[in-house]
């Protein structure tokens, strides 16, 4: 292990939990709830990709998915896929995950990014795609970036002695709800917040240098600050994106995005360990760190 | 139900020049000849196309 | 007209708008996104029975209602009637309120009973009910009661500024999620706020002497304070609940129960007006008033 | 798939008197013709009784 995680209860955490079914939920809350117990701070983001994709089936509508121009993979979210996406998001998981946590005695409180406009950003209508070997422009889609995170709320709650579980959708500007990267609004949230550390649990132990072979998973990544601020979006941490495979390549983006905002430490970890998060901060996993340049003063 | 496709010329809204159609479908982007911008198949019969709009970056959901 | 409003901006509302698909929800929210500008302190508590029945039967567990042992019909909520139940009032309704209220620039924020355990009570695992002439027990039911309100998280939320939307299902003293009444939960809400009006908005112009006939309108009724303290759950209100179909019923215990707790006013007003809740502060619906005893000082 | 029931002599957990099932169902509510108790059928095969959770107010939802 790299390194020990020191107790700085008081340090704030921000943990995004990917959506797979292979997650053991009740793992996690247990770990989450002994943290807070203990006095850390924490805010929970979660996602529902693959659950979503069940019931939209059930229900008749099944996922579409779409390819964007630049190559990233995305959902088809018109009206009534958003509305199957909050029913699941914020209803079934959201509230499973305050459920689990309220059992293990934490004050969990459930909100979507849409409730006081938590994530806010820009209501992307109009996507340019490429289907069957054509570009075609693709209308109506309820898709958003986030640009705005509500942190005046966040520190609300977390005064008030609450843990926020938080979920896609986000808000558009005009006060839409606009289905949105939940691994990207983890980052913003951890730079609003100010959190030295950010975890991303997965189904998988971490970054793998050779996927899909677990035995290749890259423990430390540093990074130079000023390498961060480049013009790519994944300026700095370029290998870790090469070697990343699909849904990975947008969490470190959101690392890089974390970074950029001021978070130290951006830890990539095994959602289905044992006490997932306490491994993570003790070492587990792959930590991208920025490696304290020059003009950099002690974190 | 196959999507309606169509052969049809146009005329590029930001060159004037003419744009040949062939097998297109609505909202789809096409490049003018003339001055490379690309354009969207707003409507088929008739064919109407305006300036398409701006590739954004865009990590997808 | 009974009585018009004076503008007591200050004064704490509670709204509850029942889940029928006859409610116009946008003009709702546009009735109460321009009270809320105008300084109006707001909470907002929702139903979606209608749409929940939908629901489920498109996810093939169709709804099952159960008649218990004193004649009340309620939803049989087993474990997945349970999550289909969060999937549309949490997720579905609720996001649809709060995306409505925030297009009104209103900085709506949604919550369940279960979120930072808003709404906490007992979970009745067991019924009594009457099925088929028999007398049965029925376990694994997730239902409860409504005992406690956090109304130190909603003063927290209303003094930043915020307009509450909140919907079941509550929390079990253990924390597990349990359908709650929705009608009783914004009766003990208002007592909580101790605010001085309740207004029960629904797809009937309030009160009807002689159901169905909508011009059979009880327009006021008055009930001295210690008529309400009678052993019945609808004591002092015992007219009311006799003429009450099934499920105004509950409504008429909910506001038993919010007066008893100190509400001076319940209106049941018709929430497919122009304008519903300002009609209804205007006069508009039935009016059940607490009539001033000797004892009471004014309110 | 029509519910299973019954018929069985039993003996009431309050009072001890034996008590005749007739065509009752798991989970059903008998009255114990002893002591007036109302049972419940937990178990249909063997027949087990218990006292009846009590009636609680209920307003259903």
């Amino acid at each position: 292990m790299a390194e020990t995680s020191p107790d700085n209860s008081g340090e704030q955490l921000v943990i995004k939990a990917g959506g797979g079914k292979a997650l053991d939920l009740e793992a996690i809350a247990a770990d989450v709830g002994s943290l807070w117990r203990a006095g850390r701070r924490v805010v929970l983001v979660h996602g529902g990709a693959e659950t979503t994709n069940e019931v939209a089936e059930q229900l008749g509508h099944p996922p579409q998915f779409v390819t964007s121009e630049s190559g990233y993979s995305s959902r088809r979210t018109d009206r009534r896929t958003l509305e199957i996406f909050e029913m699941v998001y914020c209803g079934l998981l959201n509230k499973r995950w305050v459920e689990l946590l309220q059992r293990q005695g934490v004050a969990a409180v459930g909100l979507s990014g849409l409730d006081g406009r938590l994530f806010e950003g820009r209501r992307k209508d109009k996507l340019r795609i490429r289907r069957g070997g054509r570009r075609m422009v693709l209308r109506d889609d309820w898709t958003g970036t986030v640009e705005k995170v509500n942190g005046e709320l966040l520190r609300l709650l977390l005064g008030g002695g609450y843990l926020p579980v938080l979920t896609p959708p986000g808000a558009s500007f005009d006060g839409e709800a606009v289905n949105v990267d939940g691994d990207r609004a983890a980052a913003a949230l951890a730079t609003a917040l100010g959190a030295p550390t950010l975890v991303y649990l997965s189904a998988t132990p971490g970054l793998l240098a050779d996927f899909p072979d677990e035995d290749s998973l890259i423990p430390r990544f540093e990074v130079a600050r000023d390498a961060l601020s480049g013009a790519a979006p994944d300026a700095g941490l370029e290998p870790l994106s090469a070697a990343a495979e699909d849904r990975m390549k947008k969490k470190v983006l959101g690392a890089a995005e974390a970074l950029r905002g001021g978070a130290g430490r951006i830890i990539f970890a095994d959602g289905r360990a044992e006490r997932p998060v306490r491994a993570a901060l003790d070492g587990a996993g792959t930590h991208v760190v920025v490696r304290p340049g020059p003009r950099e003063e002690a974190r | 139900m196959e999507l309606q496709t169509v052969d049809a010329d146009s005329e590029c809204p930001e060159c004037f020049e003419s744009v040949r159609l062939e097998a297109v479908m609505q909202h789809e982007i096409v490049q003018c000849a003339g001055c490379g911008i690309d354009l969207e198949v707003i409507e088929l019969d008739p064919v109407s196309l305006e300036l398409a709009p701006e590739e954004e970056e865009d990590w997808g959901e």
